[in-house]
């Protein structure tokens, strides 16, 4: 804590006032010592990795800690004291005083009961509203947090809305008895980047029109940078440094602080690729793919004999990839581009269209030529945990595809896994573990090290650190470039987020609903974005402030 | 729509098979239902002769043209043995069955729900504990086994409870029926309570409920409103595999209780060949599961509305 | 024997329980085995000897747990049945899940025509009344425990086809197995070393269970008479035989009823205990 | 949580509450009660010969002679008086006033009728006892005649039988057959039928045109229960709810005796318990096997064993209460190393026996100790369960070797006896053991044809020797309908015939 925080906090007290508070459970400590204050209408952000316990500081705030924790210290809202409370008192404060929105509002809407009656219950509960006058009140806040059609939509089910809807609908629970305070605990991380930007727009609005309290907590200090007052950085359960954001994001002092802002996408640009760009024959080319999914017929079809349309997640994409290329596709969810990964490994099975690597049709390879090709293209997945088999050691994982092509007895493949442990910068003892012994970032790694086993020339990264923390984020994509250096690799970098691919790859195309939109240098794609959906996702980036001279451009034009 | 249409479907292709096998396999049992008709002393022309009424004598895929052309006109067949139809036979011994299935329904469901409630609260707890052995020692008791102790206990040692029959008036149904009912029941709270417990225990700890109670909600309100509608859903499918299978399986418990019910009718079809009662009382059970079934999911469309199409 | 319900990976045990559990159901199912394998030297008489001058004989020094119609000594006949109702639980259940994991494998990793199959005919099954189903095929084969397996294994294979094909459905989209299938593995590596070590689980923890079922079905089979066949030592045949003379000599049915729970106990404990050391290892 | 708490309680409550409905009193009316292993199948007298359909039968259906319950002589049923000619071809009956529960006559004409379906309709369960009739004829309304192809003594016997009742022409004419015996048939006897629900009760109510006026004596229904398990029966019996146990295991006997409201008796019959044996494959096919496992069977310790001695050893495999039954005959004494020699002599030592076995205690433990003595003598058997229909395809196939069972004749005339279970050259295949020896089917003519009793018994003694030392069956013992009644009931037994005395039963409440 220091002086100068402390001044921030307006004269007439602090709306939310945590002292001191420590959270553990049995021997595990997982808070030690936090302290902050929120002051009335103010957005203040918690910025922390997973396992930071900046979840674990907002639930005890809301008393929503399980039995099991031991909590000491105080937290004060107002001037009542939150942490003596008994049962019945913590459900007066809870959606009355304080709401709270979750990361994913899919599970935490109740799959039963339509939206609108989930709104208008805490206005029964806790304003002694009559069900018609809440459902009337549920209908305007449907309509005040941007519902089209509120009436139609507070008679639907949960599960009919979209994952945005839902958020706002969570929004609109929380806010609907009009507390002074809002926890929102990662509340856009789930969903798609421009409608994480409408989110976003959403609570400063709520903040500006209603003077309402904001904690918000996030993974990415972008997020946080753009909307909020004051930033709180924590890790391994203790805040390491808390002040004005412009001072977090410009001039951090703690080197936690410094490491969190220097690993934000885009920050630093990345070397990659080492092709000489020209004239060559791509090494991959695909020509007008189409990839289609039957829509699952239903028997009132069949007994009609009526096929239904099938479904095209790709729609006649033409794209080429030169050797030593480093080339991003980027999109939101259902936009094509893990279709394309898929149908390169040849998972799916193109409707029209080719895929061609050297000039060579894929789709007819069989044989010892499939064999070949494997070894030739190979791909990192999205989930670390899940990409592993959970029954087989690290060692096993990487070894087993080069004994199994034959390039080595099951001897000198396990040699040859344990120099690939050391290229992916894994300590040689990780390598008898399991899959659930390790954290994320290693597992990722070990999904490299397995995808190189074979000495492919293209590799596929299909959102491949969209799972992980920004620091370990960062790591990955540096040992990622490294590796493409090193082993001559031509890489197509599969995500969702536009500022890691435009600061990692060299070209990029943009896809979505299956076509692509736009494509062309990273830079220029970045900067001066030709179509309007383009346009609308670099909208949607947060940026900190400062960073490189092309950072500061692309600030300056969103 | 959806459901009934796929659930018709089914329900075809399901009486096909059923028919089909239940026939081959009631006529490869070795055992001559004219045989039993005649009785012991009966000489082997008169066999053949009731064969030949019986059309016994054609070729089994003739028989089966026959018996499958009846069918379609809604003529499940006549009971060889009692020369009644089927259906009057089902309809005079359905009635225990029917009693006796809701009469274990509603000697299981109470319990169930309140220990996996008790159970469930405090997971691990020493009411858990002890409602969890409980259920795992009624599982592993055979139902013959409880019935014949019961019935020498209760029934002859302390003469609480009559050992076999239905009774006439609907206070005598409860009270010829209690000890069958109960060794069922016995069987069944456990297999309940598991399924309600790990559906309480998972639902009490989902993210809605804490966004429930993060609006402030009570736990009672939470309880009552979230949590138990979420857990009933799978019980629910459970609750109707049972049902069915209780139906179809309470020749065990009939048998051992001399309870005249469709359990009986089917043992003692089997034992005398009588091959149309066998295969309608088949066919019947059939139907009811699907039947069951159907109704289960009508009525978890009612609770979750994910289940409607 | 579709009724157990699938343990459901949620809930966080309590160490010192699964300790418990596990240790309780190892004594039980240990301590029969131990009965069973060494039923000649424990069991006081041959179990099939008829001495029908002290048949009914209450319990006594002689004979602790009686004798019975035919004079046969009751404890000896327990201790040999274990052999058979031992047998029973393996021989009901593995024939099934060898047949139900491979089917199950194939339908769920490939779909298709053998998969729609596999769901109409697991409809089939279930539609039918258990015991009318296996009454009858035994009732073609002969009576005999032979051939109770046989029918047991034509009713239950389904139902393991089924548990593990919707576990491979799961693992199926899993993306280790996309992995393996881009590392260029062969379906048979992929099915046996990647698919199948992974949907065994819950399969296994169910065949536990299941194995307490068989017992039980097994028994009632025996008390129907179409079980083991006299003079053979079995459980419910046991306790079949042994009603008819209840009013003169409980101790027929009880001692092998007795039995029949305490394996049953030791079985279902296990079966718990297994799946939660199952939930465990994936909550960890 | 509170609510829950209170919720698991009321649970609780109901629960308990539904197990507080403890024994409540049986109504009291006027109804006897009578439990029987044996189902009912059937109400047409010419189609089942089963036990289950035997009882009733005799309680629809007069026939035209009737046995008296007292002492068990032939007297007139419907036909007052008969003549017989004096070759013994020809039977003149001349039948009494009497009517059929409709109300309508008893004519010639039905009793013509009834006569013939039994003897000559294709589905008819037992023909044999008029097997020897040429023709049946309605003389005049009143007046039977009957033809015989030859002389038979137990002619007049087999008039008596429960399958001859008469039926009404009238009414098989207007419903058919099907029709007339489904539900409601139209009766002669005692007792006509209130209601069936088959394969649990058979409800019987007093004929009101009973031609023996006066009977029934009491007004009381009578129910023909099925009750598969005994210990069940017993149960009922004992808490009130039957009046009649008909197969009491031995088992239980002692318990019943000893239980106040129970008379536990001991019926005669004309049952006899054996051993049947294949004749028609090895082992027993071979003379001296099927010696030495008759000589390894001690009958006198199984019969004390198995029926504590309620029954009594038998020393040949007819019936002991028949006509002519040579009590003092030894049979076969029970010797095991006479039995282990004559096995080796046969060579049959180490064959496999098949012995197979049907439902029920007694059928269990007869199989466990055949077995135990044979392997001793050095047989290998096997035992397996089967249910009724199995049984009677097995052994009507031959497909076995030994099983025990038993069977009963329905007269004392030993014809019908001899003809069942040992002649070869009757249907029966000497029930299907295939036992076929010339003499004994020579004899078997002979002895139905002759009319001087004194003649007749040195030829029965014979084919029983006969029988006996070549092991057509193995003898266990003759065994009585062990039978257990309410003591309100006054006057009711079994007949060795398998009938009731219902009509003279009276109920004390």
């Amino acid at each position: 804590m220091n002086s100068a925080v402390k001044a921030l906090v307006p004269a007439t007290g602090p709306l939310l006032q945590i002292d001191g508070v420590s959270v553990s459970f049995g021997s595990a400590q997982v808070l030690k010592d936090v302290s902050f204050q929120i002051a009335a209408g103010e957005i203040v952000g918690i910025a922390g990795e997973s396992g930071s316990g900046k979840s674990t500081i907002c639930r005890s705030a809301m008393g929503l800690l399980p039995s099991t924790a031991e909590v000491s210290g105080s937290i004060r809202l107002g001037e009542r004291s939150l942490l003596t409370l008994g049962e019945a008192e913590w459900s007066g404060i809870r959606g009355r005083e304080m709401g709270m929105i979750f990361q994913n509002p899919a599970s935490h809407l109740d799959p039963l009961r339509r939206v609108g009656s989930q709104i208008a219950q805490p206005m029964i509960r806790h304003l002694g509203l009559s069900r018609k006058e809440a459902m009337e009140r549920a209908v305007a806040l449907l309509d005040d947090v941007g519902i089209r059609e509120p009436a139609m939509r507070a008679k639907s089910y949960p599960h009919e809305l979209s994952g945005g809807m839902k958020q706002r609908v969570m929004i609109a629970a929380a806010i609907s008895c009009a507390p002074k305070l809002l926890i929102a605990d990662e509340p856009t991380t789930a969903l798609d980047v421009t409608v994480q930007a409408k989110i976003l727009e959403l609570l400063k609005d709520l903040n500006a029109r209603r003077g309402l309290g904001i904690v918000l907590i996030s993974h990415d200090l972008g997020v946080l940078a753009d909307i909020c007052s004051r930033i709180v950085i924590m890790r391994q359960g203790e805040i390491v440094e808390q002040g004005q954001t412009a001072q977090i994001v410009e001039d951090p002092r703690h080197p936690y602080t410094q490491l969190l802002v220097n690993s934000q996408p885009g920050r630093k640009k990345l070397r990659s690729g080492w092709g000489k760009p020209g004239v060559q024959e791509p090494l991959l080319q695909v020509d007008g793919l189409t990839v289609s999914f039957p829509v699952k017929r239903n028997i009132l079809d069949m007994l009609r004999n009526r096929t239904p349309g099938r479904f095209k997640a790709l729609d006649g994409i033409g794209l080429a990839v030169q050797a030593g290329e480093t080339v991003g596709i980027v999109g939101e969810s259902g936009s094509g581009k893990s279709t394309l990964a898929r149908t390169i490994i040849r998972q799916n099975t193109p409707a029209a269209g080719t895929v061609r690597l050297d000039g060579r049709d894929i789709g007819g390879l069989s044989g010892a030529e499939l064999s070949a090709y494997r070894r030739n293209v190979q791909m990192v997945f999205q989930n670390p945990y899940d990409s592993l088999n959970p029954r087989m050691t690290a060692i096993e994982t990487i070894a087993e595809p080069i004994w199994r092509h034959g390039l080595a007895d099951r001897r000198t493949a396990g040699e040859e896994a344990a120099r690939l442990l050391d290229m992916v910068e894994l300590p040689r003892a990780l390598g008898e573990r399991k899959p659930r012994q390790l954290s994320g970032g290693q597992c990722q790694r070990v999904g490299i090290a397995r995808a190189l086993a074979l000495k492919p020339r293209l590799l596929i990264a299909d959102e491949i650190t969209s799972a992980l923390d920004v620091t370990t984020q960062a790591q990955i994509l540096e040992l990622l470039a490294r590796l493409q250096r090193e082993r001559e690799l031509t890489l197509l970098y599969i995500s969702h987020d536009l500022s890691v691919v435009s600061s990692f790859c060299q070209r990029v195309y943009v896809f979505r609903n299956g076509r692509i939109v736009e494509t062309g240098a990273a830079q220029e794609v970045l900067t001066r974005p030709r179509e309007a959906y383009t346009q609308e996702l670099v909208a949607s980036l947060h940026r900190l402030p400062g960073g490189s001279a092309a950072m500061a451009e692309t600030q300056a034009g969103a | 729509m959806q459901i009934v249409l796929k659930r018709i479907l089914q329900l075809v292709f399901v009486l096909l098979g059923i028919c089909v096998v239940t026939f081959l396999l009631v006529h490869m049992v070795p055992g001559d239902p004219a045989r039993v008709i005649a009785g012991d002393r009966a000489n082997p022309e008169t066999i053949e002769a009731i064969r030949k009424s019986f059309g016994l004598d054609q070729p089994l895929w003739q028989q089966f043209v026959t018996y499958a052309g009846n069918l379609l006109s809604g003529d499940i067949g006549q009971s060889m043995r009692y020369k009644r139809p089927v259906t009057a036979l089902i309809g005079q011994f359905i009635w225990p069955t029917l009693f006796l299935t809701g009469y274990v329904i509603c000697l299981a469901v109470p319990p169930a729900l309140a220990l996996a409630i008790a159970s469930a609260r405090k997971p691990g707890g020493l009411a858990d504990q002890i409602i969890r052995i409980v259920g795992i020692a009624g599982m592993a008791i055979p139902v013959f086994w409880l019935g014949i102790m019961m019935s020498r206990f209760f029934g002859v040692a302390l003469g609480w409870f009559p050992v076999s029959g239905y009774g006439k008036t609907f206070v005598d149904h409860l009270h010829h029926l209690f000890l069958p009912a109960l060794s069922t029941a016995i069987w069944m709270v456990p297999v309940l309570i598991q399924s309600l417990r790990a559906a309480l225990i998972e639902k009490a700890g989902a993210d809605f409920v804490t966004a429930a109670r993060a609006q402030g909600a009570g736990e009672r309100e939470i309880f009552w409103r979230t949590i138990l509608p979420n857990a009933v859903l799978p019980t629910l499918n459970l609750f109707g595999v049972i049902i069915a299978f209780l139906i179809g399986g309470t020749i065990i418990v009939e048998t051992v209780y001399a309870v005249p019910g469709l359990g009986s009718l089917m043992i003692n079809a089997l034992l005398a060949r009588d091959y149309h009662v066998v295969q309608g009382l088949t066919l019947m059970f059939a139907v009811t599961t699907v039947g069951v079934t159907f109704v289960v999911d009508l009525l978890s469309a009612l609770i979750d509305p994910r289940a409607r199409l | 024997m579709s009724i157990v319900t699938q343990p459901q990976a949620t809930e966080a045990p309590a160490r010192g329980r699964l300790n418990w559990t596990i240790l309780v159901a190892g004594v039980i199912v240990g301590g029969w085995i131990v009965l069973a394998v060494f039923a000649p030297w424990i069991a006081p008489y041959d179990p099939n000897a008829v001495d029908i001058l002290h048949a009914l004989a209450a319990p006594s020094a002689d004979h602790w747990f009686g004798t019975d119609q035919v004079g046969r000594d009751v404890l000896s006949r327990v201790i040999h049945a274990a052999r058979i109702d031992l047998v029973m639980c393996i021989a009901g259940v593995l024939p099934p899940l060898l047949i139900g994991t491979t089917v199950g494998l194939l339908s769920g990793y490939y779909g298709g025509v053998v998969d729609t199959l596999l769901m109409r005919l697991y409809d089939l099954t279930a539609a039918f009344p258990f015991f009318v189903l296996v009454l009858a095929i035994v009732g073609i084969l002969g009576p005999g425990l032979l051939n109770f397996f046989i029918a047991l294994a034509l009713v239950g294979w389904v139902t393991y086809a089924r548990l593990v094909r919707a576990e491979v459905m799961s693992i199926r989209d899993s993306e280790y197995i996309q992995a393996a299938q881009c590392l260029g593995y062969s379906d048979r590596v992929i099915l046996t070393r990647h698919v199948m070590p992974n949907a065994f689980g819950p399969v296994l923890a169910y065949a536990v269970s299941d194995s307490v079922l068989v017992m039980l079905a097994g028994a009632s089979f025996g008390f129907l008479g179409m079980g083991a066949q006299p003079p053979t030592a079995e459980w419910g045949v046991m306790i079949s035989d042994g009603s008819a003379f209840i009013r003169q000599a409980w101790w027929i049915c009880m001692f092998p009823g007795l039995a029949t729970i305490s394996l049953g106990l030791g079985l279902a404990f296990l079966g718990d205990g297994l799946g939660q050391l199952r939930r465990r290892q994936v909550s960890a | 949580m509170r609510q829950i708490k209170s919720f698991a309680l009321a649970a609780f409550t109901a629960f308990s509450l539904s197990s507080a409905l403890v024994a409540l009193p049986a109504a009291a009316e006027s109804v006897i009660r009578i439990a029987s292993v044996y189902p009912a199948t059937t109400l047409d007298p010419s189609r089942s010969g089963a036990a289950g359909n035997i009882e009733p039968f005799g309680q629809l259906y007069s026939r035209l002679l009737r046995r008296s319950f007292e002492t068990g002589e032939l007297e007139g049923g419907l036909a007052e008086k008969w003549d017989v000619s004096a070759d013994g071809l020809v039977y003149t009956l001349h039948l009494r006033d009497a009517q059929f529960s409709d109300g309508s006559p008893i004519t010639a004409a039905d009793a013509a009728f009834s006569l013939e379906r039994v003897r000559s309709d294709k589905e008819s369960a037992l023909p044999s006892p008029l097997s020897a009739v040429e023709s049946i004829t309605a003389a005049d309304p009143k007046t039977v005649v009957i033809k015989l192809k030859h002389a038979l003594a137990p002619m007049l016997a087999n008039l008596e039988l429960w399958n001859v009742g008469i039926v009404s022409k009238a009414d098989v004419d207007k419903r058919g057959v099907d029709g007339a015996f489904a539900t409601d048939p139209v009766t002669s006897g005692p007792y006509m039928v209130k209601e069936w629900r088959p394969g649990e009760k058979l409800v019987l109510a007093p004929n009101p045109h009973y031609w023996r006026k006066g009977y029934p004596k009491s007004d009381a229904t009578v129910e023909l229960l099925e009750v598969a398990e005994p210990e069940t029966a017993a149960a009922m019996l004992k808490a009130g709810e039957i009046d009649v146990m008909r197969g009491v295991n031995w088992a239980q006997v002692e318990d019943l005796k000893s239980t106040d409201g129970i008379d536990m008796r001991m019926e005669p019959s004309n049952v006899v318990f054996i051993v049947l044996l294949n004749h028609s494959r090895e082992p027993f096919s071979n003379l001296k096997a099927r010696q030495a496992a008759a000589y390894a069977l001690d009958n006198k310790v199984l019969t004390q064993a198995i029926t504590n001695g309620y029954a009594k050893p038998a020393n040949t495999p007819l019936p002991g209460s028949l006509d002519f039954h040579d009590d003092a005959y030894p049979g076969l004494v029970a010797d095991m190393d006479k039995a282990k020699k004559l096995l080796e002599e046969s060579g049959m030592a180490g064959k496999e026996v098949k012995i197979i076995l049907g439902a029920g205690s007694t059928n269990q433990q007869t199989g466990l100790l055949m077995q135990a003595q044979w392997q001793a003598i050095g047989l290998k058997p096997v035992l397996v369960n089967v249910d009724t229909p199995a049984w009677w395809e097995s052994t009507g196939k031959g497909e076995y070797d030994a099983t025990p069972t038993w069977w009963m004749n329905e007269l004392t005339d030993p014809d019908l006896a001899v003809r069942w279970a040992l002649c070869g050259s009757c249907d029966s295949h000497a029930f299907n053991t295939f036992y076929d020896n010339k003499k004994v089917n020579e004899l078997t003519e002979q002895g139905s044809r002759e009319q001087d009793p004194k003649k007749r018994a040195e030829i029965y003694q014979e084919i029983s020797r006969i029988a006996t030392e070549e092991v057509s069956q193995i003898p266990l013992y003759y065994s009585p309908f062990p039978i257990a009644y309410s003591k309100r009931l006054k006057d009711l037994k079994m007949t060795p015939a398998m009938q009731w005395t219902l009509e003279e039963t009276t109920v004390t409440e």
